[in-house]
């Protein structure tokens, strides 16, 4: 009796302490936003700009992401190193890119930097893929059929390894990516106080289109059916006549490659590079995959873009109204907090399937 | 396994042998060294070492002598460790690797600019019984981890690089005395950066960015206070930080603008001040800011990093035209080692330190009849406070009691056109302004 | 030489020794049914076959082909098709697709259209959910989805695991009728049932298989009359 | 020799190329990387071989151990594939060297020095390049050699390659360690101050090979096993002790730096067991570790604390059980929210829960409180004794911990057997399962989670009055991965396992700190090999082994697509 009673109890508390966690995130947001646009010392203009920002970082974030959702969803595996991926992506660009700029090829017209960007894209996913395959190959294809934290360590392990092995090519040194002048231009959009560089669209449509496409291939082509196929059930799979082998490889091919395009895209806005640059991109694309259902493709855009725009604008927007010093230094916390946020309302993310809870 | 056991069991067996070998007093193997050895030691040098509170380092004929360099060599800070490493191994070139009638054996401990690193560090070099001089560490953190083991042990360190203020004030704790450094204060560069921008550009209102580290956070606020003690004002949100990971700077920029500077200081690294710089131009309300960083950022690699909008900006940072002028030959022996320019500031402060180190040694040693050298590690801290009109690379060398030894010589830089390029050229031409002589005794 | 010859094959699960020594043979055009009590090894010979599980000993032969070394979907290729146990429809896949995964070794569109126009033909049902996901489908109609989507490729032999599981005793009937039409039309098929009455009705030969080991072969009509598998798999006393 | 002839024709070439051709891989990555070039100036032994070389030679003669494996040949013939392998590897870097003749590859990769040139041609530039193929045929020939000994003749090898490798490894911090010991002497002769010496090498392996023959562990053991029940704990009591004495006399022997580094150890398997229970009994992935440990860290730095940001002027002994009780109510109140989350989730909710701390700890928020970046410092120690003292410094942290580990052992062990360990295995294996047998789902989370807070905040105080201060940046991710890390590597769930992965993965890479960066690069290979080829652990507990070896045969063994997933 007294057991059933504490047990009550407890119910009733624990109950008491979530609602208050959500009141409480959610209270913050209202009155903070409420404060800083009460305060007014944000233009319109700057809103703008903050949200383009959140926007680009955003595309970033989904390309990567696609390459973590898609290998969960076959594998189950959280692919840790896949930001070393993305970041060796962005070494093979650099050096495309400083390979051309050298010859003066890159910035001699308009169009050789449009043909240098391709190249780069491709050197950068040449690169990309080559590894990702590597390490399917060595570090998780032998632990398949292992528990499931077992190739999470090796994944971590592959992790470090790529990190420190870029570190042991290039040293520590930072390396900064070449301007492509065109892209570094403006668009002329007249609007006094809010700018848009070429980058930032060529940025959010080439993320766009590769999405899309991508969508596209995995919706609609035989290939892209055959890896939905073998993600649901891979002995079933194996029985139609399906290549299982394949199938994987191809999805960390299509992974890799995303993250190699999205490298040359990092490298051309944020025009650094070095050995340590996939650590955070990785672990915030990974979250942003969490946050739009993991295994769900639509999911990790969508996840991606939300992201980018809670890290963009989210610190201005809830708490420069409090009056918290250095806000933006607080963007992960925030960005963290909305998952979590996120994550008690929709237990398996924002596109996830409520059987996924299943797990 | 059955390997793993085998090795086990005899790992064990040696550590019992060890143990049973050790003498009760482990904690200070500095006098243990001079007790056993006190028998084959002249008469005068084992006086002095049994003196010597810390006892002596012991170096016997043939054996090397070991000089250490301890600082960031890995992780994303590690050009300021190799930077200054580089400095101390040309110093130990120069003299030929030989000090004391000794080789010297030099050798490095990654300290890894944080605390832990540094305590473990010097946890590690304060079991090594044969090191006579310490050059480092490269981070501020690294000192306070691992001041109070160094002390216990009876070592001294010089640093080249540790610049926060509070490691040298007059009223610091009893272990600080096992730091020295040949770096200047950043009590001195955030004045300096307050002082030019207020009184030689007359500009009213400032802005400053950290990144989050101890560094850059207690230079941003010495500019700061000082800046507001001069007449000027913070702007409203003027007091940023962003994280060292960051990229997009657009929101803290975006914070800034909303109560335009006319100057923005931002002590940061490398990485997070070119994206700064890069972002900031593009920023409205900002165009016409003057953007400005410290020395961490004065490197070649940060005009990479920050591109073409690098051209105007400045850099407080130690004036190397005022440097003696041994720094050409210093430079032009780097590039034949090296195969390229300095990574940072440091290299010339470390070079400095090395020379104190070896001066202090020489001044201490004793040598017996069987020619090993005894170094009493008390006297041998004294000797390196003590240390008056040593010729560095820097200017002339004065320790006084609170453990500064070099004159703190700064300037602001303006990177030029010459110095964006492409290709970048290092290092740039001389600084555009630089304090009265009397700003640092003010 | 029969189409499909299993011969002496050993098959282990860690330590388990999951079939012992199993042989067995299906000839061209001949329904064979392999009866046995649940956890008797069924599945698991029909994996052997499908290339899912490697047999230690023993070898599974193709129309004199050595199967040992061929990976799944080659032997798919081959003219073997499994429809495994509980259907295993792709929930998230619509009929079509489903059916498009089932002809996935076929090269051509135009043969690929055929198989799908054939299987719509054999079950009208399915075209009329054509676009809905195979999650939603019935027990009954996933089933005919799994069998449509096993004969997109035409196969020369195919397994069927548990047809009847799971289903309305109409809808069992209406399976087995199947199972005969695809059978008049020429294929061999290796029939798994735990059903064993029905099984035995529509089945040529059969093998009855007790704990990894095969202990009766016979043809359909002797098995049937057969006092002790009467006794233990038609529920007669 | 062997009579059976075998004809060139029937060496496997293929195979044999394509091994060769991933020894050069190897060894042109070596050489890259920076392992080659950077540890020429780190002696194995003093004026023979430096640690660069010595990672080519193992490379190169694995090379030739892998391809007798792969290419089995008996009788005369039997070293050529091996030969051809090797000299195939070797051929990798004498491209390497024309190749850098040719174009600067220095331009990418900032290894390919001068230097390097000069270790692999031996001085002698492009005109010595061919060397490095002899080379290569040589070592390929003797691994392929050592690949075919008998068992009794390769221990012997193995062990010599062993020691020669530890024993140059370690020289630094053992010649140290007798340095302040009557055996400075001998620590000279055996060690130069980096490396063997030539004598040291020499003895090493004598001693070594010797020992290990004479005592060699399965002859023990069967003489053991022989014995009668009362003969045998006459034999295992008084190695216990020993083993007991070593373990209490370990930061003695070996000076006051391996002193600290087991001091953390010891810290780390504290953490290890406390994420066992959390992982290991209930199946919860938990990455964000380190919010708790900081909790429990901070704690203790501000009721303890001397500085401005100390508020108590405690006792260690009196803040470390707040330490405790704060890191369980933070595991109480963050746990709340996410424990309803499953899977793969709530690792990622964890891992953002650890990262908020971090970087509230370095804000500008909280600095006014914490000391943001510049920390809180002078912490005390436990016990403030003179630094000579039997307890001085890590000494008496190493004590507590290793005291505090033995606790938790136990109560892990209690744990398990009790009710909420049966609930905790039932959640870990199905949670829908367990919840229809009556297991309330989330309290039984909910305890486990905050019971592995508690002891991720009793490590926290630890570490804090271990290094005397408590910085942000010392609240890292890494912390968080590397207790899972140790959990998994040691073996899920196994006492004896976590301490094993500690040593293995907190050790080792602060022991060879020297090395820098090249640390993390071996910690990642090691963390894959691990997993490749003892993915059960190193000490698994027979449960989890058992686990191990069923999942995989359940369809792995022998089957050639993975287990039809359940459909989610």
């Amino acid at each position: 009796m007294y057991a059933r009673v504490m047990e009550r109890i407890t119910d009733v508390a624990i109950a008491g302490v979530l609602w208050g966690f959500r009141i409480a995130v959610v209270l913050l947001v209202v009155v903070g936003s409420a404060l800083t646009l009460g305060g007014g010392r944000h233009s319109a203009e700057s809103w703008l700009s903050l949200i383009v920002s959140g926007a680009v970082l955003g595309s970033i974030y989904a390309l990567i992401a696609l390459g973590y959702t898609m290998v969960y969803g076959i594998l189950r595996l959280i692919n840790f190193a896949h930001g070393e991926i993305f970041m060796a992506g962005t070494f093979g660009g650099y050096f495309v890119a400083t390979a051309l700029s050298g010859i003066g090829f890159l910035n001699l017209n308009p169009i050789t930097s449009i043909i240098s960007v391709v190249l780069m894209m491709a050197g950068a996913i040449v690169v990309s893929v080559t590894l990702a395959l590597l390490v399917e190959r060595i570090a998780y294809r032998p632990l398949r059929n292992a528990p499931r934290l077992v190739p999470l360590i090796s994944a971590i392990g592959a992790s470090f390894f790529l990190q420190y092995t870029f570190r042991g090519f290039f040293g520590p040194g930072i390396y900064a990516y070449p301007t492509v002048g065109i892209l570094d231009a403006q668009v002329p959009l007249g609007i006094e106080g809010f700018r848009v560089k070429w980058i930032d669209v060529l940025v959010i449509v080439s993320a766009v289109v590769m999405m899309a496409g991508l969508f596209l291939f995995v919706q609609r082509t035989k290939l892209g059916t055959s890896i939905r196929a073998v993600s649901e059930d891979k002995a079933t799979a194996a029985l139609m006549g399906i290549d299982v082998n394949r199938a994987i490889v191809m999805t960390f091919a299509i992974g890799a490659a995303m993250a190699g395009a999205a490298g040359v895209l990092y490298g051309l806005i944020f025009r650094q590079v070095y050995f340590f640059t996939g650590f955070v991109p990785g672990i915030k694309a990974f979250t942003a995959a969490v946050l739009g259902g993991i295994g769900n493709i639509p999911g990790a855009m969508l996840g991606g873009i939300f992201l980018g725009q809670v890290e963009g604008v989210g610190p201005t927007l809830f708490l420069s109204g409090l009056g918290v010093p250095s806000p933006n230094q607080l963007r992960d916390v925030i960005a963290f907090t909305m998952l979590v946020l996120v994550l008690i309302f929709r237990p398996s993310g924002i596109l996830g399937e409520r059987v996924a809870q299943r797990a | 396994m059955r390997n793993t056991l085998r090795w086990s069991a005899v790992l064990t067996g040696m550590l019992l042998v060890l143990a049973a070998c050790q003498p009760a007093s482990s904690g200070s193997p500095g006098q243990s060294t001079a007790e056993s050895a006190s028998a084959a030691a002249s008469v005068d040098a084992a006086a002095v070492c049994a003196a010597d509170e810390a006892g002596c380092v012991e170096i016997p004929s043939g054996e090397p002598l070991h000089i250490v360099f301890w600082g960031v060599l890995s992780g994303a800070d590690s050009t300021l460790g190799e930077d200054s490493k580089r400095g101390v191994e040309i110093a130990i070139d120069d003299i030929n690797n030989t000090l004391l009638g000794h080789d010297i054996q030099f050798s490095t401990e990654d300290g890894l600019c944080t605390p832990e690193g540094g305590n473990t560090a010097a946890q590690k070099l304060a079991a090594d019984t044969t090191i006579a001089g310490l050059i480092g560490p490269s981070c501020t953190d690294e000192s306070l981890g691992g001041m109070q083991t160094l002390y216990d042990a009876g070592m001294t360190t010089i640093s080249s690089s540790a610049t926060r203020a509070g490691l040298t004030v007059p009223d610091r704790p009893a272990e600080y005395a096992a730091f020295l450094r040949t770096a200047h204060s950043d009590y001195f560069q955030g004045r300096m950066v307050a002082e030019y921008l207020y009184n030689e550009l007359g500009l009213k209102k400032l802005a400053t960015v950290h990144d989050g580290s101890g560094y850059a956070k207690a230079l941003a606020e010495v500019a700061r206070t000082h800046f507001e003690e001069l007449g000027g004002t913070i702007t409203t949100g003027g007091d940023q930080a962003i994280a060292k990971t960051d990229t997009d700077m657009s929101a803290v920029l975006t914070a800034i603008a909303a109560d335009p500077p006319d100057a923005i200081f931002f002590p940061v690294f490398i990485a997070g001040a070119g994206y700064l710089t890069d972002q900031a131009k593009d920023t409205p309300g900002l165009e016409d800011a003057l953007l400005m960083s410290a020395d961490g950022t004065f490197s070649p690699d940060y005009i990479k990093a920050a591109g073409p909008a690098a051209l105007g900006h400045l850099i407080s940072s130690p004036d190397t035209s005022k440097f003696a002028a041994g720094y050409q030959d210093f430079l032009a022996k780097h590039k034949a080692k090296y195969g390229g320019d300095p990574l940072s500031i440091f290299h010339a402060h470390a070079y400095d330190a090395a020379t104190l180190v070896f001066a202090a040694l020489e001044k201490v040693a004793l040598t017996d009849a069987d020619g090993t050298t005894f170094i009493p590690r008390t006297a041998y801290r004294e000797a390196l406070y003590a240390s008056k009109d040593v010729e560095g690379l820097t200017g002339p060398l004065n320790c006084n009691a609170s453990g500064d030894c070099g004159a703190p010589i700064l300037a602001v830089y303006k990177v030029t056109a010459r110095e964006v390029g492409p290709p970048v050229v290092w290092p740039p031409e001389a600084p555009i302004w630089a304090p009265e002589p009397d700003f640092y005794t003010k | 030489m029969a189409l499909l010859d299993v011969d002496g094959i050993n098959a282990f699960y860690g330590n388990i020794h999951a079939l012992r020594d199993v042989s067995l043979s299906v000839d061209d055009g001949e329904i064979v049914t392999l009866i046995g009590a649940n956890g008797a090894g069924k599945t698991t010979t029909l994996n052997c076959i499908s290339g899912l599980v490697r047999p230690r000993s023993g070898t599974v032969k193709l129309a004199g082909e050595d199967l040992a070394k061929v990976q799944p979907h080659h032997i798919v290729e081959r003219g073997v098709v499994q429809v495994p146990e509980g259907r295993r429809t792709f929930a998230r896949l619509t009929v079509d697709e489903n059916l498009r995964m089932g002809g996935f070794t076929l090269t051509s569109e135009a043969n690929l259209r055929d198989g799908i126009s054939r299987a719509y033909d054999m079950f009208p049902r399915l075209k009329e959910r054509r676009s809905q996901t195979g999650g939603t489908l019935s027990g009954g109609e996933q089933q005919m989805l799994a069998i449509g989507r096993a004969l997109m490729v035409s196969p020369r032999v195919l397994l069927l695991d548990e047809p009847s599981m799971g289903l309305a005793p109409t809808l069992v009937e209406s399976i087995f009728e199947t199972i005969s039409s695809i059978h008049a039309q020429g294929t061999s098929i290796l029939l798994v049932e735990q059903n064993a009455l029905m099984a035995l009705n529509v089945a040529g030969r059969g093998y009855v298989l007790q704990s990894g080991q095969i202990i009766l072969s016979d043809t359909a009509a002797n098995l049937a009359a057969n006092e002790q598998v009467r006794q233990a798999y038609l529920g007669e006393i | 020799m062997d009579d059976t002839r075998i004809r060139f024709g029937d060496v496997p070439w293929g195979a044999v190329i394509r091994v060769g051709l991933i020894g050069a891989a190897v060894a042109i990555f070596l050489c890259l990387v920076g392992i080659v070039p950077v540890f020429h100036t780190r002696p194995l032994i003093k004026d023979v071989i430096s640690l660069g070389q010595t990672s080519v030679v193992l490379a190169l003669l694995a090379t030739g151990l892998v391809t007798a494996r792969t290419a089995d040949m008996r009788g005369t013939l039997s070293v050529l594939p091996g030969a051809v392998a090797g000299a195939i590897a070797g051929a990798g870097l004498t491209a390497l060297v024309i190749l850098g003749e040719v174009i600067n590859v220095r331009a990418v990769f900032l290894n390919a020095s001068p230097l390097l040139y000069g270790i692999l041609t031996f001085g002698s530039g492009i005109a010595g390049s061919w060397i490095a193929i002899v080379i290569g045929a040589v070592l390929g020939a003797a691994g392929s050699v050592g690949a075919r000994l008998p068992t009794s003749s390769r221990r012997p090898l193995t062990t010599f390659v062993l020691t020669l490798l530890m024993g140059g490894l370690f020289a630094g911090i053992l010649r140290t360690a007798m340095l302040s010991t009557p055996l400075a002497g001998l620590g000279r002769l055996l060690f130069a101050p980096l490396g063997l010496t030539i004598v040291g090498a020499i003895v090493a392996v004598i001693a070594f090979v010797g020992a290990s023959e004479l005592f060699h562990y399965t002859r023990v053991r069967d003489r053991v096993n022989g014995m009668a029940p009362a003969q045998q704990r006459l034999v295992t009591w008084p190695l216990l002790a020993i083993a007991a004495f070593a373990v209490l006399m370990l930061p003695h022997a070996l000076g006051p730096f391996v002193a600290q580094v087991i001091a953390l150890v010891a810290l780390y398997v504290l953490m290890g067991l406390g994420l066992n229970i959390t992982l290991g009994l209930a199946g919860l992935l938990d990455l964000g570790f380190v919010a708790f440990f900081a909790v429990g860290a901070y704690t203790v730095a501000l009721l303890t604390g001397t500085s401005e940001f100390g508020i108590a002027d405690w006792p260690f002994w009196a803040a470390i059980p707040f330490a405790v009780l704060f890191a369980m109510v933070f595991g109480a109140i963050l746990g709340l929210p996410i424990l309803g989350i499953r899977g793969d989730y709530l690792a990622i909710a964890t891992l953002g829960f650890g990262e908020i701390i971090r970087i509230l700890a370095g804000s500008d928020l909280l600095s006014p409180w914490l000391g943001g970046p510049h920390g809180i410092l002078n912490v005390p120690k436990p016990i403030a004794v003179q630094p000579t003292h039997f307890l001085a410094g890590p000494n008496q942290i190493y004590y507590i911990a290793i005291a505090c580990a033995v606790l938790i052992a136990f109560v892990a062990w209690r744990l398990r057997g009790s009710r909420i360990g049966r609930a905790w295995l039932s959640i870990r294996e199905d949670e829908d399962v367990a919840e229809a047998l009556g297991v309330n789902l989330v309290q039984t989370k909910i305890l486990a989670y905050v019971l592995g807070a508690g002891f991720a905040g009793l490590g926290g105080g630890i570490f804090a009055s271990l290094v005397g201060s408590i910085f942000s940046s010392s609240i890292q991710l890494f912390v968080s991965i590397n207790v899972v890390a140790i959990v998994v590597v040691g073996g899920m769930g196994s006492i004896p396992g976590a301490v094993l992965g500690a040593l293995f993965l907190i050790g080792v890479p602060e022991l060879f700190r020297e090395f820098s960066e090249y640390r993390f690069l071996f910690y990642g290979a090691a963390l894959i090999l691990m997993m490749l080829y003892r993915p059960e652990g190193l000490m698994p507990t027979r449960f989890a082994a058992r686990e191990v070896h069923l999942e995989s045969q359940e369809l792995g063994a022998d089957t050639v697509v993975a287990a039809p997933t359940e459909s989610t």
